[in-house]
């Protein structure tokens, strides 16, 4: 495992090591992101990331607010692609795959790459209808009895179920801000993504369900690819395996997370770690 | 998953030609119009008395008319509106009052223009004995431009941000004198361009007044003249008048018209893209 | 201080005035039209067949049904085009159609009608006519200007029902893998239902309450039609036609009359947009 | 509602209503306005020195404009306002004081000539009933004319047509051309069309446009577009009119009530006299003199 250092310590991996070394890092990792640069018209957002996701992991983004991790979890999903006059450079490749590549669709990307937003944003529908939208609009599930099985075992995956199975024709929006997120998390898993994405999951959310979601994102690792931003570092801590600090659009560093909170290598990742700024 | 594709181009061809096809309703509209007022339209039209009963000559007399109208009704409707605007948002606040009145000019909005017009007969006309004249007309535009003006400044008060009004009260400034040197200065754009909208929705304007200015073609000499604004010349050359020209003249009077709405049009959005570039 | 209050007193008093313009148009048109109906009986007038004037016998039935039909059939072809426009504006148009067609869709509301009228009588009738068969002046020719005429009233509030719905359910609609089309239609539409089915009310509104258009095109016949090619009267048409030539007596009353049905009419749609709109 | 809300709502009403009292009071005495026909015979305001209104029958206007611009030419400072709004308007106008001179194409009936209106024949005019100038019928008889317009023939081929279902466009109510035809034609029996057209050049550009159609309008409206009926053999023109051959014909009327002004006396002298009667044969109408 500790071959794989964090890429910040190489130099210039694409352009030394050439298409033998990529290919080996795509069978290892699940999504390799390779000088990517991104810009909202001509302001640059995010400049020549590169960082290496492992599978079945938790990789935790953080950093200081405007630093571009929220950027650039969205890129992961091609969820930027909604917005009017954004440009992408690099390679983002999922399973050696790059999915900027002219002939892959976005939305096949984001069925393979799920998200959950900072925001619980169920839609205005049945408990049961969110989940199975998802299912629904893929055309995938024909008998009704297999939607009722699939959404059942998305609700229990994200520990929803028992709360909610009496009554899964009421109107999510009946559900606690808790739920809400916990039925956003279920209506990722339905569709069997490999990726989940988590935009700041739990920043609206009270300590004890918090603490129940960061549970489920534990649990989530063993069938799913993770990776989540966050600004609080507490959490990054807690659930990650991996952390990568961002600050104004450029990656300082990406390292083990057990490593990054105790002896970060750059004095900028301590100072925000510490609390000196952010 | 292919069928969703094949679905998403499709529907968003769907889009595309609904779109395109009210494009050319509206080209083939003001295109037909155009075309056929070629000829007529000149300079001796638009500046010339209609002479011979409105066989030869222009639409002077017309234009003045319709101006006339515009004057009246906007003079009534603006301080009126404004006022009711301002009330609405800087002082109703929650107060049950301010919903009634809302809803009062929502109503007003949705009333047919006939109605307007057989009530303008009945009170300004007969009742007050004000005739078939401008100013019967003039007032019954007002009540129906009314509503707009208050809706466009209720909007652009709405739109000045609070953290003006607060430095305002902060330097110790009365409600009205922030209202008055704060607030409306920074909407004045947006409320301006609500009193043009109704300027152009007075120049259209004909089931409104066909019973209430009558139809008289002579310039006008006091407020208690009639006379016959180019929209309801326009109907009385489609279906009244049998003179061999009616017809073309019709179509000149429709392009004016239609040159008129342009030109409303235009202003509104050259005042709006000053104000927003000012906002910057 | 006094100052203060004068000032907040008028602005309450113009806020006023729309409501008292209403109750104005109430007290004057029913006092008008109410003893008519009184007089011939509600059942009488409101479902008499037939409309003889110069007979003093006074149903308006067709004419109720002319009006509904005419708005019905209207809003069958600007509703469907008017949402997909719609539709096209807020989500899919790039910039550049957008600029394109947002005047185009002002432009389209601001033209006169009178000048949609006729256009429609110098187009549509005869089109109709020649290919459709005579007479021309029809339910179809009406049907086809008033829907030109409310489709800038569906766009404009179904493009800002549309607007409203929180970007999040969209952004969460495409994080599960839907197309743009899939979650407009599965998650934007329903979102957005209550808002654009007040801009259809309303839009019927227009429809019911448009006048010169009307008489125009309709060839204002009040019987109840049995074609689509067969002309008909509206409400509005029959105040304005037989008004225009302000006869006396019953006759006038029973204009007034009809104006007091319109007036009703119209109202309730009011108050369903308005229910409706604060639905969303 | 809030108790205080009705003193706003007071104060308003008080002012608009005020505001028109005291307009009224300082306007120019335009004439009073058209009140409810119940009410009792207004008088007429004083004349305004120079200014008269003229209103009634569309057909009447048409020549009427014309006279009134020649009458203001000749006189400087002298209005003649003139307004088409049709013949019973203009009857129940001159009767209530809209109007200073009401003008008619028709006859006064029912009630009307009790109301103590002073009639001016300004002319005659012969009302021609109109086709398509591709239609292939050129007359009908009186009875036939009847029986189309009352529904009772409903296809050209039954008077030696083509084929064709009638359309039968007539005027709207309150129109002096379509009461004298009906008073004419029909015998007391309802119209029974298919459309009803507004205005003359309405129903001409009806007929113009549709080969199956017929109705009718003044004569010096008949124009190329359409073609004038033949009705028992004779054509409708100023000719047959004067020799009594054409009976549907009616009058074009001035109507004043009480005392006439010297304005008006002089409009009407104008008009009666032998450059405004050139005026109205011009327009192919038949003069009086």
């Amino acid at each position: 495992m500790l071959t794989k250092t964090p890429l910040l310590n190489e130099t210039d991996i694409s352009a030394s090591t050439g298409g033998e070394r990529m290919s080996r890092a795509d069978k290892e990792f699940k999504i390799v992101v390779r000088n990517l640069s991104f810009y909202y018209g001509k302001i640059q957002a995010l400049k020549d990331v590169s960082l290496d996701i492992q599978a079945n992991k938790v990789t935790a983004i953080i950093g200081p607010s405007g630093c571009g991790k929220s950027t650039f979890i969205r890129i992961l999903n091609r969820m930027n692609d909604i917005i009017p006059g954004v440009r992408v450079e690099g390679k983002v490749m999922i399973d050696s795959q790059n999915i900027y590549d002219g002939n892959v669709g976005a939305v096949e990307i984001r069925r393979r790459v799920g998200m959950v937003f900072q925001k619980s944003n169920p839609f205005p529908k049945s408990i049961f209808e969110n989940v199975a939208y998802g299912l629904r609009i893929s055309g995938l599930i024909k008998k009704s009895s297999d939607l009722g099985e699939r959404v059942r075992r998305a609700l229990v995956d994200a520990v929803l179920w028992d709360e909610v199975k009496d009554r899964l024709n009421a109107s999510a929006f009946k559900l606690s801000g808790g739920q809400q997120q916990r039925l956003c998390i279920a209506r990722a898993l339905v569709i069997e993504p490999e990726v989940i994405l988590f935009d700041e999951p739990c920043s609206a959310l009270d300590p004890t369900s918090t603490a129940k979601v960061e549970e489920l994102i534990q649990n989530l690792k063993d069938k799913y690819t993770i990776v989540i931003v966050t600004h609080n570092m507490q959490q990054a801590a807690r659930v990650s395996d991996y952390t990568a600090f961002l600050m104004l659009g450029e990656l300082i560093e990406f390292n083990k997370t057990n490593k990054m909170f105790t002896t970060p290598s750059e004095k900028v990742t301590e100072d925000y770690i510490t609390g000196r700024f952010g | 998953m292919i069928s969703a594709h094949i679905n998403e181009k499709i529907a968003k061809l769907v889009l595309w030609i609904s779109s395109l096809t009210i494009l050319a309703i509206l080209l083939a509209i003001i295109g037909f119009v155009v075309m056929r007022s070629i000829g007529i339209i000149n300079l001796e039209f638009i500046f010339s008395m209609p002479r011979a009963g409105g066989r030869e000559g222009g639409i002077l007399s017309m234009i003045i008319g319709t101006l006339c109208l515009i004057a009246i009704s906007t003079t009534v409707a603006s301080p009126i509106g404004i006022g009711g605007g301002i009330y609405l948002t800087e002082y109703a606040g929650e107060h049950p009052l301010s919903k009634i009145i809302t809803f009062g000019a929502e109503w007003l909005a949705g009333v047919p223009s006939i109605i307007f017009g057989l009530f303008g007969f009945a009170f300004f006309v007969v009742f007050l004995g004000w005739g078939f004249s401008i100013l019967s007309g003039g007032m019954v535009l007002a009540c129906m431009i009314l509503n707009e003006t208050i809706r466009t400044t209720q909007e652009s008060i709405k739109a000045v941000p609070a953290s003006y009004r607060e430095a305002s009260y902060a330097l110790g400034a009365t409600k009205w004198q922030t209202v008055s040197r704060v607030v409306l200065k920074s909407a004045a754009p947006g409320i301006l361009t609500g009193i043009i909208l109704g300027i152009g929705r007075a120049a259209g304007e004909t089931a409104a007044i066909m019973l209430t200015v009558g139809s008289f073609m002579a310039l006008p000499t006091s407020l208690f003249s009639s006379v016959r604004p180019m929209s309801l010349h326009l109907y009385l050359l489609a279906i009244a008048e049998v003179h061999p020209g009616a017809i073309a003249r019709a179509f000149g009077t429709a392009t004016l018209l239609v040159l008129m709405v342009l030109i409303v049009n235009l202003s509104v959005h050259t005042i709006m893209r000053r104000y927003t570039r000012a906002l910057r | 201080m006094l100052k203060e209050w004068i000032i907040e007193k008028s602005l309450i008093v113009a806020a006023m005035v729309s409501f008292v313009i209403i109750a104005f148009i109430i007290m004057i048109v029913f006092r008008a039209g109410v003893p008519l109906i009184a007089e011939v009986g509600v059942g009488n007038f409101l479902f008499g067949m037939d409309w003889r004037p110069e007979r003093e016998i006074f149903g308006i039935f067709p004419m109720i049904i002319g009006t509904l039909l005419v708005a019905l059939f209207s809003m069958l072809i600007s509703v469907p085009l008017g949402i997909l426009t719609a539709i096209f504006l807020a989500e899919v148009a790039p910039e550049i159609m957008r600029n394109i067609l947002r005047p185009a869709i002002e432009l389209l509301a601001g033209i006169p009608s009178v000048v949609y009228g006729f256009v429609g009588l110098m187009v549509l009738v005869p089109f109709i006519r020649t290919h459709l068969g005579p007479p021309g002046f029809s339910i179809l020719a009406g049907s086809i200007v008033l829907a030109i005429m409310a489709l800038p009233t569906i766009i404009t509030i179904s493009e800002d029902a549309i607007k409203a719905v929180p970007k999040s359910y969209k952004e969460a609609s495409f994080a599960v893998g839907a197309t743009h089309w899939q979650t407009i239609k599965n998650i934007i539409l329903p979102a957005a239902r209550s808002g654009i089915l007040a801009g259809v009310v309303l839009g019927s509104g227009r429809a019911i309450g448009e006048t010169m258009a009307a008489i125009m095109v309709l060839g204002n016949l009040p019987v109840i039609p049995t074609s689509v090619l067969g002309p008909i009267r509206t409400l509005t048409a029959n105040v304005a036609m037989e008004m225009a030539y302000a006869p006396h007596g019953p006759h006038r009353q029973a204009l007034f009359a009809t104006g007091v049905v319109l007036f009703i009419v119209v109202s309730i749609l009011v108050v369903i947009s308005n229910r409706l709109r604060r639905g969303q | 509602m809030k108790k205080g809300m009705w003193i706003p709502i007071g104060i308003v009403v008080l002012v608009a209503i005020g505001i028109g009292v005291i307009i009224r009071a300082v306007a120019p005495q335009v004439p009073p306005p058209p009140l409810p026909a119940v009410t009792p015979q207004v008088p007429l305001p004083p004349l305004p020195a120079g200014r008269i209104v003229v209103g009634g029958s569309s057909s009447v206007y048409v020549v009427a404009v014309h006279l009134a611009e020649r009458f203001m030419d000749k006189h400087p400072g002298v209005v003649v306002e003139t307004h088409s709004v049709g013949s019973t308007a203009g009857i129940v106008g001159a009767r209530e004081g809209t109007f200073h001179i009401g003008m008619a194409s028709r006859w006064l009936r029912r009630d009307e000539p009790g109301w103590g209106l002073r009639e001016f024949v300004i002319c005659h005019d012969a009302i021609a009933p109109i086709v398509h100038p591709n239609n292939p019928v050129r007359g009908l008889t009186m009875k036939q004319l009847k029986k189309i317009f009352t529904g009772e023939i409903t296809n050209w081929n039954k008077v030696g047509g083509e084929n064709l279902p009638i359309t039968v466009i007539i005027r709207e109510a309150g129109s002096g051309t379509r009461d004298a035809f009906e008073e004419i034609v029909h015998e007391g029996i309802d119209p029974v069309p298919t459309l009803i057209l507004v205005g003359t050049g309405g129903v001409r550009a009806g007929v113009a446009g549709d080969p199956s159609s017929i109705s009718y309008v003044a004569s010096p409206a008949v124009d190329p577009t359409v073609r004038a009926l033949e009705i028992d053999g004779v054509k409708p023109d100023a000719a047959a009119v004067v020799a009594g051959d054409w009976a549907i014909a009616r009058p074009f009327l001035f109507l004043t009530m009480g005392e006439l002004s010297p304005l008006e006396q002089g409009f009407i002298d104008f008009v009666l006299g032998s450059e405004g009667q050139q005026m109205v044969a011009d327009e192919g109408l038949v003069r009086v003199d």
